[in-house]
């Protein structure tokens, strides 16, 4: 691998960029692997990753139907954070916010991870207990809240400047995540991709899985793509929104729904938000990004959908609530908005799983998963490597729903 | 926004309902119904890539409870509305 | 200014001159300029500086597609970002250019150029990494984002609204008007929006004939006849921006006329929609293409014919099609030197070479390089064989060939097709009700899109096409140029992120091969002109250096908005009070005239808190008053939010049995019950009373920030899921208002206020119901309670409360009453255990686990929820139950705090639901949730607090006052 | 004003919901009742009241409110047999009244609904919504009225103040 540093780009320079090797090969599909992971996606990257980095399994190949990282993980509004309410999710959180910290070093990929904090605006008693409650479970896993002053909360935001005492909903106050962050999605697809090539992983770009294989004896057997089949023992599902449609080629259902979420950009301003402002109640969050444009995002649309869009109802609401709060943004422009499809389950926490097909597993019902990404890999690449589920995820198997034993994370359905 | 065929109003814009999700098998008979038939029926929605029978709540309309079918791919409503559920 | 504009012409008020300052200097332009024709005609080159290098750029087009000519509105209706191409002039604006200091010909940032060679696409990825990125951000982060966000709202107002069509039509250019014009005749209803500031489109930029006489006198004859038609709605300065599933477009309108209004946001929902949105013309990528006085050729036609501005003395054209020969001719007609027709075609075609007859062409050569800085000097051509001439020219009018403006067609969907004739991607099959006309559809020259436009125009009306206007127009004909190689310079494909031709190998060679990959990592097409001018160029390069053809690279993906839209015009009347809806009771004036502390209590209603006795009484101490209000003397307060509904019906018993976990069916006229209702996967969906009015008709009640969702289970279940019994559900909550008296002198006050019925607690009972009349008013009574006192409920027609309130509170005086707000009901209800699904219902719990499960009718046949609640109990896991809690050493216990066991720093066992200062124990009480909490009472519990402090409770059964329910009964 | 249009807000007005099979309704009130419009979201009146039928068997009243006390004793809800449901609502919903030459444009800012004389007959009457919530419009000779639930009432009050400028 081509190391990546500030004297080497000097160095190419001088070439004019021309000696450059390639960040990942393209070599020919074989047509069998000890594991494939379909989706190049951010988990199904980070298994593939932690697979040869954690178990020494290369013999990997990501099959991924579009282009490289172009499903959810181009599209999110790149939140990064653990303030989470339950005693199943708050670790796994926490672990995942640590690895990101260490990525860029890990991956000699600069993934620009800033960490710089979340605030969530208050406007509501309900929400402000439900705040409170994180406060103090948090603190038992290692993250942080705390509570901010109205006129701290103006200081630091002070585009902010809405929500005033005779507003709609008057802000009633404020908490401060500070491990928050946010950093480069596409980077990050890029430098896992890297790095798994380096280990001899491969990733193959736009041959789509139309199926999956079943043996004779019920195991999974691999899949079938308009490129052939490609065999394997071991078959990862990491495709999100599509998780059921490929699930169902083997006649496994799944209790998951596929939404559309949804954001958009601002037009490039200056330095205005150094931080990311969540604000539940209104019902749209925010942060601003290194090349200035304001990334905004807000509820899903109603109903399932696949269909990468905004839908205007769904876009008044936001920024209707945007403008309550930042009213002098009615003469900011919007620049771009598109949309991603996630799927949920019935308690909107994540599925990750070996399924009733033996060798074919699933990771799944990520609805705020951008930031779950690496310990949603080092946790996959453990239950594929060892067949047991780590630690930080066997609160998330598929067994919790035979008994509808919930994993209910409240709070967590609008501001990712 | 969806241009939706209520069967009492005639076309009307999304924004009068309220999405109620996909409609489910009828709800079998709890006393003929194994534990896992029933949580396989409780949480198992239909999720297709492609048209998706669905109910919406004409909530600020005449009230109906419809169901149609619309096409998740493209919000394409392929088979028209009836008020039976 | 002498020189700079042409003697005669345009579509300019020469006789109402401008005044207007860029970057503090003071200049002069005329009605019908906009800011970049006036800065033209002023000699002003360099507008703004470049996103990354700092590079001087000038005006490139005279449109939205705008790159590089970017300025900042200042005054009291500040914005940013603004192309100056699309900004009318007015008397007085004020602009400055974005992304320099201190001045846009003068920039320290330029210094950046100096680094230029080491900060290739993606350098970023690469370095910054030691000791660690949050070292760089802040710097980095300065140089970011061009022009400052506005910092305070406009003076103006916006507004939103709907409207229906059977015809929009977009784009209000020669197509779009042919077709407004046979859809408005066929009588239609027709929309028809245009951007620009008069409708003609590429009409105004061109000197056309149509039936012989001057276009614009065609255009204006058809705006006269829209104008008269009934039906039709005509909007200019009205940008088509989304096109949303089933036909609803996004219109926004930039100059509405009506006084004070900013903008207006229109949702047009179409029968049809035709896109007629012309085509746009892209540039070649060869070095310094970014020089100020480089301009696209048909713009450059623009600002000859609609500004009369003509600031150039020498130019070269450098084409690779022939539209740029008529930009050549009117650079000759008024007056410039062309000094030379660079074709790069070998064969140009016979109606182009005759259309500049007598003009210096050379076939077969290309621009190699810009010279000049922040003025072009001169270019450097090459000849078929190599050799490089200089050729000096202060303008360089370059045709890269036009693209359709397909943007809204596909957001619509519609597919494209690469045409190879063309060199352009072209509307292919449509998916919504949308047909593409004109110069959009790849009719580029004048008597095709008259005919498309007409075509398809009567195609909607279902008429056959008529006749058409004659025109004539030269004949489109491009053989594809992309890019000239050259070892020096940059040669840009996205002026406005500064994306060279480089930096799109550079991410072939290190694998971003997708048309997508290269847009992520180089950011082509990602500014706010979105790539108009430059992606195809991006793609056409990429397809070359595959060795692909362009339709098999693809575009990436076209997305809403066309143009920048201000967010003020997308929310419209959606501001300040009215960013939300809200409700009010018949006494919220009353509550707010006494000084309640007001707040959002759900479903939109704003409550009282509490009463400040006055302005500076702490809440603790207002809260407490009011308990010992309702305690000890009596209260009243305000219950009209919460959710009511009439149910009736042959099947209306059976339809509640099937919804409450209990049996209702069993309820004697004027009794009722406290119930649970489950969704069927086990959850608490909502409690509440109900209570039979007579044998067919039920009145049901639920919590105030639930009564949409209740209305929804309600009506969902009778429609859907027992569609067969008949059952009629009426909401109710706005029909009965009410004052709840509670507190062991509440039948005091009734009796006071006087009553055609029996107050007894033997003739009217906990849980029955009266209608009768109270204080003379007809009224509907029920004994319920929500705080464990005595209590009445006095429902009474809304228009009646306010007289009710005041008969209340007189007949209260001498017993002390006092009005009561949520905090105070919160306090009383969690002394008594009750619950509040707002706090102890987080997604978990079921009816055994607030210890309810009396509420269980275990013998009924099955009602929603009741199998799932076996499954899950089966399931055997350890529950969460709700206890009462009293805190050892009487402290306060935070909302929500949780308990561990020991007060270690290890996962919870539970948490704090509530916890309130007692009036009757005089001590701190909380409410939990604690796993196996039934069986731990006596023992001693743990609250871990943030921070290590540790609070030991007394676990307890989770009811601290009264338990027997005596009081209320009383 | 923006706009050339009046906003008057009408006084409370005696409602009653109707729900049950028309021939029914109609037996059990007799000549209380405006004859029943044929076509759904539409108005019938006759003088002394005008029915909206609204939704699948659900009709409203409407009245004015010193016809309430009459229209209660004939209607008589409380006696009414299981298969139909009367329940007085006339505080339920208050009305205003939009009239002027441009009360469409106001209409249009308020509501989603396709208002043209060609889709809204001069005997329309609907729910939909209008500023977020649900509203009752009803075709008047020289604009609309427009009905809310009571409580929105003084949003909507400024709702359309606004709207109108
Ligand atoms: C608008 C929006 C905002 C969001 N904001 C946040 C946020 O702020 N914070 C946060 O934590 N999360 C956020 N999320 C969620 C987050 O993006 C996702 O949870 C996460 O990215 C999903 O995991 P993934 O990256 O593996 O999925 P994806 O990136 O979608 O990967 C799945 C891949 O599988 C591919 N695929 C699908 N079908 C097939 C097939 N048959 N064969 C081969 N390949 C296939 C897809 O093309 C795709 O590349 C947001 C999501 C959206 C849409
Ligand atoms: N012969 C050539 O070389 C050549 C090349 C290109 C264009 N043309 C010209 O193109 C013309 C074709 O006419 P036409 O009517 O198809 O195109 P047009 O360019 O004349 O009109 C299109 C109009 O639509 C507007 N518009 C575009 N997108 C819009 C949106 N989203 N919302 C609102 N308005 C929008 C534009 O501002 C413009 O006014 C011919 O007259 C010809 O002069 C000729
Ligand atoms: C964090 C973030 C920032 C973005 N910033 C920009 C931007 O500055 N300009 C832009 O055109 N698009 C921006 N996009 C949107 C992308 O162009 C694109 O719309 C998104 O990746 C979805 O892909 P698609 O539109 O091709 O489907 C951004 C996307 C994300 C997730
Ligand atoms: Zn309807």
């Amino acid at each position: 691998m081509q190391r990546y540093s500030l004297a080497n780009l000097l160095r190419h320079a001088l070439n004019r960029h021309t000696t450059w090797a390639p960040a990942w090969r393209r070599p020919p599909l074989k047509d069998r692997y000890q594991v494939i992971v379909i989706g190049a996606g951010g988990h199904g990257l980070a298994t593939a990753y932690y697979l040869a980095k954690e178990h020494g399994i290369r013999d990997v190949a990501v099959l991924e139907s579009g282009w490289l990282g172009g499903g959810n993980i181009a599209r999110n509004t790149i939140t990064i954070r653990s303030n989470y309410m339950r005693d199943a999710s708050i670790p796994f959180y926490v672990k995942s916010v640590a690895l990101y910290e260490a990525m860029t070093r890990e991956l000699n990929f600069n993934t620009m991870h800033t960490r710089r904090g979340m605030i969530d605006v208050i406007q509501s008693w309900g929400m402000m207990r439900d705040r409170r409650r994180r406060q103090h479970i948090m603190d038992l896993h290692g993250a942080t809240y705390r509570q901010l002053t109205l006129p701290d909360l103006r200081r630091r935001v002070p585009a902010l400047t809405g929500g005033g005492a005779d507003a709609r909903l008057p802000i009633l106050g404020a908490f401060l995540h500070p491990e928050a962050a946010t950093n480069r999605h596409d980077a990050v697809a890029w430098g896992y991709a890297r790095a798994i090539d380096a280990m001899g992983g491969e990733i193959h770009q736009r041959p789509p899985v139309t199926q999956l294989l079943r043996g004779a004896d019920g195991r999974i057997a691999g899949v079938e793509t308009p490129r052939g089949t490609v065999r394997a023992p071991k078959v990862v599902v990491a495709v999100s929104g599509h998780t059921t449609s490929l699930t169902e080629t083997v006649g496994l259902r799944l209790p998951l729904r596929s939404m559309n979420l949804t954001a958009f950009v601002s037009e490039p301003v200056r330095p205005l938000i150094d931080v990311i402002v969540n604000c539940p109640d209104a019902g749209v969050y925010l942060s601003q990004s290194d090349k200035g444009e304001l990334v905004i995002g807000g509820p899903p649309d109603p109903g399932q959908s696949y269909r990468r869009d905004i839908k205007q109802g769904v876009f008044e609401e936001t920024v209707a609530a945007l403008l309550s709060l930042f009213p002098a943004f009615k003469r900011l422009k919007l620049l771009r908005q598109w949309g991603g499809h996630l799927d949920i389950a019935p308690d909107a926490s994540p599925i990750q799983d070996e399924t009733d097909v033996p060798g074919l597993f699933v990771t799944a019902g990520w609805w705020g998963g951008y930031k779950a990404i690496p310990a949603g890999g080092l946790t996959l690449a453990h239950l594929v490597a060892t067949g047991q589920p780590h630690p930080l995820m066997e609160h998330f198997t598929l067994r919790r729903f035979r008994h509808l034993d919930y994993q209910m994370e409240t709070g967590t359905t609008t501001a990712r | 926004m969806l241009l939706i065929p209520c069967p009492f109003c005639g076309p009307r814009d999304e924004s009068e309902f309220i999405c109620g999700g996909p409609v489910r098998p009828p709800r079998p008979d709890p006393a003929q119904t194994s534990d896992a038939d029933w949580t396989d029926w409780l949480i198992q929605a239909p999720n297709p890539v492609g048209p998706v029978q669905e109910h919406w709540w004409h909530a600020r309309g005449c009230g109906v409870w419809l169901t149609l079918w619309r096409d998740t791919r493209s919000h394409e409503i392929v088979a028209g509305a009836s008020d039976d559920g | 200014m002498t020189g700079k504009r042409l003697a005669t012409g345009g579509r300019i008020d020469r006789n109402r001159p401008l005044r207007f300052t860029f970057d503090g200097r003071g200049y002069t332009g005329f009605a019908g300029d906009t800011l970049a024709s006036a800065l033209l005609a002023n000699g002003v080159r360099t507008v703004a500086r470049s996103f990354k290098y700092h590079r001087p750029r000038g005006v490139v087009t005279a449109g939205v597609e705008e790159p590089a000519a970017l300025v900042e509105l200042l005054g009291p209706d500040a914005s940013g970002n603004r192309q100056a191409t699309t900004v009318p002039l007015t008397e007085g604006l004020a602009a400055r250019s974005v992304n320099c200091w201190p001045s846009p010909r003068f920039d320290l940032g330029a210094v950046v150029q100096l680094a230029a060679r080491a900060i290739p696409a993606g350098f970023y990825y690469k370095t910054f990494k030691w000791p660690g990125w949050a070292l760089y951000a802040p710097a980095i982060r300065r140089a970011a984002g061009l022009a400052s966000a506005p910092d305070h709202p406009p003076q103006g107002v916006y507004e939103t609204r709907h409207a229906h069509c059977d015809l929009l039509v977009a784009g209000a250019g020669p197509a779009g008007l042919m077709a407004a014009l046979v859809a408005a005749r066929a009588g239609l209803r027709v929309v028809l929006a245009d951007e620009g500031v008069e409708a003609g489109g590429a009409l105004l930029s061109r000197d056309l004939l149509i039936d012989g006489a001057p276009a614009r006198d065609w255009v204006a004859a058809v705006v006269a006849e829209l104008a008269a038609a009934p039906l039709v709605t005509h909007l200019q300065q009205a940008s088509v921006w989304g096109y949303r599933e089933h036909n609803y477009l996004m219109v926004t309108e930039t100059a509405p006329d009506r006084p004070g209004l900013t903008a207006r946001g229109w949702r047009v929902r179409a029968g049809h929609v035709i896109t007629a949105t012309g085509a746009l013309e892209r540039g070649i990528a060869f070095a310094e293409n970014d020089r100020p006085g480089v301009m696209l050729a048909g713009s450059v036609q623009t600002y000859l014919h609609r500004n009369a501005v003509a600031p150039w003395r020498r130019a070269v054209v450098f084409t690779n099609n022939n539209s740029a020969y008529a930009a050549a001719a009117d650079l000759a007609a008024a007056g410039i030197v062309v000094a030379a027709i660079i074709d790069s075609r070998d064969q140009v075609p016979e109606d182009a070479r005759a259309r500049v007859a007598g003009l210096p062409l050379r076939a077969g050569h290309v621009v190699t390089r810009v010279l000049g800085r922040a003025g072009l000097r001169g270019v450097c051509v090459a000849s078929p064989d190599g050799a490089e001439a200089r050729i000096d020219c202060d303008l360089l009018a370059v045709s890269g060939g036009w693209n359709p403006s397909v943007h809204l067609w596909s957001q619509a969907r519609g597919t494209l097709r690469y045409d190879a004739d063309l060199a352009a991607f072209l509307p292919d099959r449509a998916v919504e009700n949308v047909t593409a006309a004109g110069a959009a559809a790849g009719a580029l020259g004048l008597p095709d899109a008259l005919a498309s436009g007409a075509e398809v125009g009567a195609r909607v009306a279902g008429l056959p096409a008529p006749a058409v206007p004659q025109a004539s127009d030269l004949p489109y004909a491009i053989t594809p140029l992309w890019q000239v190689a050259h070892p020096r310079g940059k040669a840009f494909v996205d002026l406005q992120n500064d994306v060279t031709v480089a930096d799109v190998e550079l991410a072939l060679r290190e694998g971003y091969a997708d048309v997508e990959l290269v847009k992520r990592y180089t950011t082509a097409g990602m500014g706010l002109d979105q790539g108009k001018t430059g992606n195809v160029t991006v793609i056409g390069t990429l397809a070359q250096a595959q060795g692909r053809a362009p339709g098999e690279v693809g575009t990436t993906t076209f997305r809403a908005p066309w143009t920048p839209v201000a967010f003020g015009a997308i929310a419209g009347q959606r501001d300040g009070p009215l960013a939300l809806p809200w409700r009010e009771t018949p006494v919220t004036r009353w509550n707010i005239d006494r000084g309640a502390m007001m707040y959002e209590a759900g479903a939109r209603w704003r409550r009282p808190g509490y009463f400040p006795a006055t302005p500076d009484e702490p809440m603790a101490e207002a809260i407490a008053r009011e308990c010992r209000a309702v305690r000890f003397g009596v209260g009243v307060y305000d219950g009209s939010p919460l959710a009511k509904f009439e149910i009736k019906g042959p099947d209306a018993a059976a339809f509640l049995d099937h919804l409450y976990t209990n049996r209702m069916s069993s309820l004697k006229p004027r009794r009722g019950r406290y119930g649970l209702m489950l969704t069927d996967d086990g959850l608490i969906l909502d409690d509440g009373v109900c209570f039979r009015l007579d044998a067919a008709r039920w009145l049901v009640s639920g919590s105030t920030g639930h009564a949409e969702a209740l209305h929804r289970h309600l009506e969902y279940q009778r429609q859907t899921s027992r569609p067969g019994w008949r059952v009629f559900i009426t909401p109710v909550t706005e029909q009965w208002a009410n004052a709840t008296i509670c507190g062991p002198q509440a039948r005091a006050v009734m009796q006071a206020l006087g009553c055609d019925f029996d107050l007894s607690a033997q003739a009217f009972p906990f849980m029955q119901l009266r209608e009768g009349h109270v204080a003379g008013l007809p009224a509907r009574v029920l004994r319920v309670s929500f705080t464990g006192e005595l209590s009445y409920e006095v429902n009474v027609a809304p228009r009646h409360l306010p007289a009710l309130w005041q008969q209340v509170m007189g007949a209260g005086a001498p017993h002390g009453i006092l009005p009561v707000g949520s905090e105070a009901n919160h306090v009383l209800r969690v002394e008594k255990g009750f619950l509040s699904l707002a706090h102890e219902v987080d997604g978990t719990a079921d009816p055994h686990d607030l210890g309810l499960g009396w509420v269980m009718a275990q013998a009924k046949p099955d009602h929603l929820g009741q199998r799932a609640v076996a499954i899950r109990r089966a399931g055997g896991g350890v529950r969460r139950e709700l206890v009462g809690v009293i805190p050892e050493g009487d402290t306060p216990l935070p909302e929500g705090a949780p308990l561990t066991p020991g007060g270690q720093r290890v996962a919870s066992e539970g948490f704090i639901t509530a916890c309130v200062r007692s009036v009757v124990q005089d001590r701190w009480l909380g409410l939990a949730l604690l796993d196996n909490g039934h069986a731990r009472h006596g023992e001693t519990a743990h609250v871990r607090l943030q921070g290590g402090q540790v609070i030991p409770v007394r676990v307890a059964a989770p009811i601290h006052y009264d338990p027997e329910g005596e009081r209320l009964r009383s | 004003m923006r706009y050339d249009v009046t906003i008057t807000p009408l006084p409370t007005m005696a409602l009653f919901d109707l729900k049950g099979r028309a021939e029914a309704l109609r037996d059990w009130a007799g000549a209380a009742l405006p004859p029943f419009p044929d076509r759904p979201n539409s108005a019938c009146g006759d003088g002394q009241g005008i029915l909206m039928w609204l939704g699948p068997e659900h009709w409203i009243l409407r009245a004015d409110l010193d016809r309430e006390q009459a229209l209660e004793a004939t209607l008589r809800p409380a006696e009414a047999p299981p298969d139909l449901s009367i329940v007085r609502v006339s505080d339920t919903l208050a009305f205003f009244r939009i009239t002027g030459p441009e009360a469409d444009a106001i209409l249009a800012i308020a509501c989603p609904l396709d208002l043209h004389p060609t889709r809204f007959g001069p005997d329309g009457a609907s729910f939909t919504r209008a500023f977020g919530v649900s509203a009752l419009v009803a075709q008047y000779t020289e604009g609309f009225d427009l009905a809310v639930a009571r409580s929105y009432a003084p949003m909507l009050t400024r709702a359309l103040a606004e709207a109108a400028g």
